[in-house]
């Protein structure tokens, strides 16, 4: 047992962090740490750099781009990322359809959607939530029905996250209703410019537009689009959300973040004292700090056994990760609502740009709403309540 | 000791719920918003002819002479519905502000506009780097003759674009943290030298930036001593958290009504959620800390009529951290069990939310007001 | 409404403080403050102290030694019992089996056995758990068979507190195991002295010995003692538990312990600063007076509800009493833990007495015992969660 | 990064791990309590024969040269077992003092006979005003040609009954809380002047108050430098908190598997209790606890042996904090979901929670380091 990095991944570090603070354009950086969400144009810039140096899909098979890293400098890499801070990779490719196409797909698919999507050609979007499903993803009920070489696609997906840039979606859709609710589940990879599907918004509390409803109305959908063999998109599903978890205690965007409290509580006084210097703000900080390292610890843990664990079952401990890591995700937007104090009241929708005069220090208008739009963590990706219910049956053996 | 409603107060109550249930549900809610002041001038009228904006005046000024547990029976309604209208800018900040510290003529003057629904007012106080210390004023006030030369920046003056008249503070003598030498001016909104740029908050009411330059004001709209209006800030200050509270406490309340409906009806995994028994004992937690909270409110209403200032100021903190930590707690659960609907703009639930929480950063949040507490000696010492 | 005290209610309180002031004696005071267990001795002299004044029962009907005051000043009497603080008369008597013989006794029961009660002298306990129920009262299981003009009982009581002291128990026993659970139950009195009856102490791991397992082997009881009619003890049984939630907050017991701490946390220091001044701590105590402040409020809404209830239906929500008021009293207890600091350790068993010398400052000793001991107080009388389950089906409907 | 033990390691712990599965079942743990020292001689040995109280030594000193995952591993079978020997005082705190700041002749002498199970040691440093502040030392050290006379009162010394030396520190320069101008000194349990008063502690360990009254200590029994002993003490406590961490995980993960053991078994309502949901959800954060903790031990262990003292000490602070949070939650919710049995003697839960209860204690505790941590700057400062 060395719980120290060893030379070589400190090397490493020192690489990432180099490349992240010169490659990284000065207008994202800022818009990251001033709390504002990146771009559509943002996010393509910032890919297609990461692309052109390699390391846009370091998890991915090194013949697909991948880059063959150990799972150590994996998460030394997204660590380092996520503290610069720049945007992650777009999910729902990299993470999400990139591997259940080189893992279920064909070569036909392969060759044509992975390079697309490492190099953010294809915005995709993913179709698994419905309305009415929520935690019970499975008893979803949008369908195909097989008409010669399509897919008839019929139905509604709720909470798409970004569908109004997509170019692709990847879907569940139900192809045979007469079996168990899992076993008559297919994967499908679906155009959105196919005429019949329509995109309509979700406004979010934050005032922001980030989800979507996705309708699909008699959306014919070549059966090549068929990841797989059909009715086993639900295998193909777990194995994308058991790759999801594993990211979700997104330890470098709180370490960011707890700079960025630490700085702004440094400049924001009462009377002549720093906030950073009030003993009760200094320690409450001191204490998600002490939660955060302990996460990354745990992190480090769940990293370090991945090598031993069969590929594509999901450690129940990382249920640890999205538990805590939301939870001190979430504690650190309570500190910043702390730190902006009353200008956290002033509304400036994110559309409008920063145009006009602030009111209030120029750094305090993002706080509640991101405070509003991070109660959502808990929430997504199997709730937190979801995630105790695995840790207590797979682990604790209820 | 009787915590029943008397038959006026309960009169009051069925009146404004009887109002709300007709003309505030929330869709009427959001088309309020939209209106051109971020609120309904109808509902204004509204009020005015059920007599709660004369509600806390004395008779002699147009008022009904009403108390606290008035002021607590509208604000909680207000809570539950998520009313947009300047009740609290207008009659609790603006006309307590008058009521406590204006001289009989000027109460004469404005007391039955305002009851009549003819004045709207707002309290410019906050500055840049005042955070939530009623004594950091650095808005200066220069005696010019009987006059005073106001300069300076007021923030999140709440319905400051849509007032009539600013009740400002400014500092006539000492230094920006001094508590004396505060003075309190009646500044007309359209007044040479006062300029306002209006904007919605994160709850969808509306706010303003007041500029001040140069802002001539003559000695009958100087409120009480000129060099001593703390005092008569901190009381209004602590009467507003009252009246908050009990918002507070609406609004709450409404979200775990929607919440447990919402579970009840809501089917998973081939039941209704709220079969579970974790989602079961949440909501228990939530009712614990509304009724915590409740109770609190209540002391508020009582203690914010208490002679002997440093015994109000303590409970009235002690009422505040309660607030919002029952106001965190319940609505984060709120939005959490409501899963992604609680998280759009369309549903009700995350607009309460947004409520409760800028009420936490209203007049000093949870932690400023237990740091001051504890300072003051916490609330058992003898 | 009117939320503060009446002048004569005031007056009332000051009444009350006085006596408790003069008449409770010095060496049973100090105990309190300092954290020990009152001796039986001490709590006969204390409550033949209070019946002599006429206020050892003031909650019960006025024939039989109440005073018949109003909710609000028996709740204030209470208060500043807890706060001189006072020893609280012995509950198995005067708030649980004294009710139940005033009301479902009869005549005879009643003249045998309430002066008895209120002037202590007998000391009763109370027979309800049993080691297979826990929460789930009504499955016990110890028997009483009808034979002639006496029951004989057989079987197992756990967790009674005080028994060791006891001259009486009253008891729940099946005596009729072919209806429903909760059915085939009565309510028995029964005189420990009777032969079959054995009393095995329990250890708690403050190291106190407060409760006992109580054994009946062919214990044979007069029918005479049977209270009410047979079969219908559940229905006493609930009547009582009703009763003992409304005073289970315990709001004067906090008072006065969170007095202690505030005293004690002035005269310990680190280094030159008492530990009151230290920002954290007197924060952190703030923060429990705001809950028990808030606490008291909701107790006397529940009081001021009183009036208008149905007799001997506890307003459920005194479950809030219940669970806010355990939080608190644990809270204060942990308050007090960090006084102390290291002076926690050192373990002086009660029963030894206070003549050694003391390792550390003298009132350091029973802050760990106090706080392990308090542990206690969550689970029993309907642990927390039981309570929950009560607010989500009485109250919210579930 | 590495989290796997090594195979000797493996095999440290398997040896480990048979022992008390062989010899320290609860009952007899509670056996060796009421012998006369409040522990096992016969176990004491047993370690000996295993090589565990050699373990951190070096070679040369008898020793096996182990670190702090050694430690670690030991440790958290220790607390898994409730062991009552004095190891945390001879070995870590003892000898690890005398390894980190004895002469070469000093550690020569009695690192061996520690090795060899010859000698207990204890560690006289807390005092009746010094709280948890290391530097805080009132017991003063007078020189006297080349000895030097001790007189004070250091208490709660650990083990300190049945120790044949304490290493204790007082003051030869400055005043009662300065940094420098503290010794360390090696004083024989028998000398004159010295008189102890053992008693047992909370957790069934046994403590001792250790008065010294112009207690002769000559220079061979000096350890290090006269008036600069503070950063060994702080680096050897340092080094016992990551090993009391290890200590508290290994009783936490006990109290788990028992709470989770008996809600599988326990049956109320005709149903185990452990199928209510909410009792599942609590064991599930009692895991997240325990697991957060674990982490927090291992880096405990990693940084222990941190060259920058101020980084080494804002770690093990951290650590120490999440250990006495982790260690609180699950202690009080293992007796809680045990319900009444959890409260008593008879059942191992509770003495583990008293256990974790008392390691939060031990020098300093969670709020203690949070202030600590918080005042140097807290844990991500660059």
């Amino acid at each position: 047992m060395d719980l120290r990095f060893t030379d070589e991944e400190l090397a490493f570090r020192d690489e990432v962090r180099e490349f992240f603070r010169t490659a990284l354009p000065d207008s994202i950086r800022r818009k990251m740490i001033e709390g504002h969400h990146p771009s559509k144009d943002d996010l393509v810039t910032w890919s297609r750099i990461l692309n052109t140096k390699g390391w846009a899909v370091p998890h991915w098979p090194v013949e697909w781009g991948g880059t063959g890293w150990s799972p150590v400098k994996q998460y030394i890499f997204r660590d380092e990322l996520q503290q610069a801070p720049a945007p992650e990779p777009l999910a729902f490719g990299v993470s999400m359809v990139g591997p259940v196409i080189y893992t279920f797909g064909n070569e036909d698919q392969k060759r044509r959607f992975l390079p697309r999507i490492a190099n953010l050609d294809d915005w995709w979007c993913q179709g698994f939530s419905e309305p009415g499903a929520g935690s019970d993803l499975a008893s979803l009920k949008t369908t195909a029905k097989r008409d010669g070489e399509y897919y008839i696609v019929n139905g509604q997906k709720t909470w798409t996250t970004l569908a109004q840039h997509a170019d692709w979606i990847f879907c569940l859709v139900r192809t045979d209703s007469t079996v168990k609710k899992q076993e008559g589940i297919s994967f499908l990879l679906i155009d959105m410019k196919t005429s019949g599907i329509t995109v309509r918004p979700i406004q979010t509390i934050d005032g922001g537009h980030e989800v979507n409803e996705v309708f699909f109305d008699d959306v014919r959908v070549p059966v090549e689009n068929l990841v797989g063999q059909e009715n086993k998109g639900w295998d193909y599903a777990k194995f994308l959300l058991g790759n999801e978890r594993v990211g979700i205690a997104r330890i470098g965007i709180s370490k960011a973040r707890l700079k960025r409290v630490r700085e702004l509580a440094s400049l924001e006084r009462i009377g002549d004292v720093p906030l950073i210097d009030i003993p009760r703000f200094r320690e409450k900080l001191a204490a998600v700090e002490v939660e955060l390292k302990a996460l990354e610890m745990t992190q480090l843990r769940v990293v370090a056994a991945e090598s031993r664990r069969e590929k594509g079952k999901p450690d129940p401990a990382s249920s640890i990760l999205k538990i805590k890591g939301s939870e001190i995700q979430q504690a650190t937007t309570e500190l910043l609502m702390e730190v902006v104090g009353p200008f956290a009241m002033p509304y400036h929708p994110e559309e409008e740009g920063r145009n006009e005069p602030t009111d209030g220090p120029d750094w305090a208008s993002t706080a509640a709403p991101t405070y509003f739009n991070w109660r959502k963590i808990s929430i997504y990706g199997g709730s937190n309540e979801i995630q105790k219910n695995i840790i207590a049956k797979a682990i604790l053996g209820f | 000791m009787d915590f029943d409603l008397s038959e006026e107060q309960r009169l009051l109550k069925d009146s404004v719920d009887r109002l709300m249930a007709d003309r505030y549900g929330f869709e009427n809610r959001q088309r309020y918003a939209k209106e051109p002041e971020g609120w309904s001038r109808d509902l204004w009228s509204a009020y005015a002819e059920l007599g709660l904006l004369a509600l806390p005046f004395d008779e002699a000024h147009g008022g009904f002479g009403g108390g606290p547990v008035e002021t607590m029976t509208i604000m909680e309604a207000f809570g539950r519905s998520l009313t947009l209208e300047p009740y609290l800018a207008t009659v609790i900040l603006g006309g307590g502000l008058l009521k406590q510290g204006g001289s009989e003529e000027q109460k004469a003057t404005y007391l039955p506009q305002i009851a009549s629904g003819d004045l709207r007012l707002a309290f410019g106080h906050t500055e840049r780097q005042s955070r939530y210390d009623l004594f950091h004023v650095g808005t200066s006030a220069q005696r010019d003759g009987g006059s005073f030369i106001l300069n300076g920046q007021k923030s999140v003056v709440l319905h400051g674009d849509s007032a009539d008249k600013i009740l400002v503070t400014a500092r006539v003598a000492g230094s920006r943290r001094d508590r004396d030498g505060i003075g309190l001016f009646l500044v007309d909104a359209n007044a040479p030298g006062v300029s306002r740029r209006g904007y919605p908050t994160q709850d969808g009411q509306r706010a303003a930036e007041v500029t001040l330059e140069s802002v001539r004001v003559d000695s009958g709209n100087v409120i009480g001593n000129p060099e001593g209006a703390l005092p008569v800030v901190e009381k209004v200050t602590d009467i507003a958290i009252a009246a908050l509270a009990a918002e507070a406490i609406g609004a709450m309340d409404e979200m775990l009504k929607l919440t447990v409906d919402y579970l009840k009806t809501r089917k998973q995994f081939n039941t209704t959620i709220g079969s579970f028994q974790v989602l079961q004992h949440r909501s228990s937690e939530m009712f614990i800390a509304l009724e915590q909270g409740r109770s609190m409110a209540m002391f508020a209403a009582m203690m914010a009529q208490e002679q002997n200032p440093e015994e109000r100021r303590k409970a009235i903190s002690a009422a505040k951290v309660q607030i919002g930590r029952s106001g965190r707690f319940v609505g984060q659960q709120a939005v959490q069990l409501h899963g992604g609907v609680g998280m759009t703009m369309e549903y009700k639930v995350g607009h309460l939310f947004k409520r409760v929480t800028m009420i936490d950063t209203l007049f000093g949040d949870a932690d400023h007001h237990l740091s001051n507490l504890a300072e003051a000696g916490g609330l058992m010492a003898a």
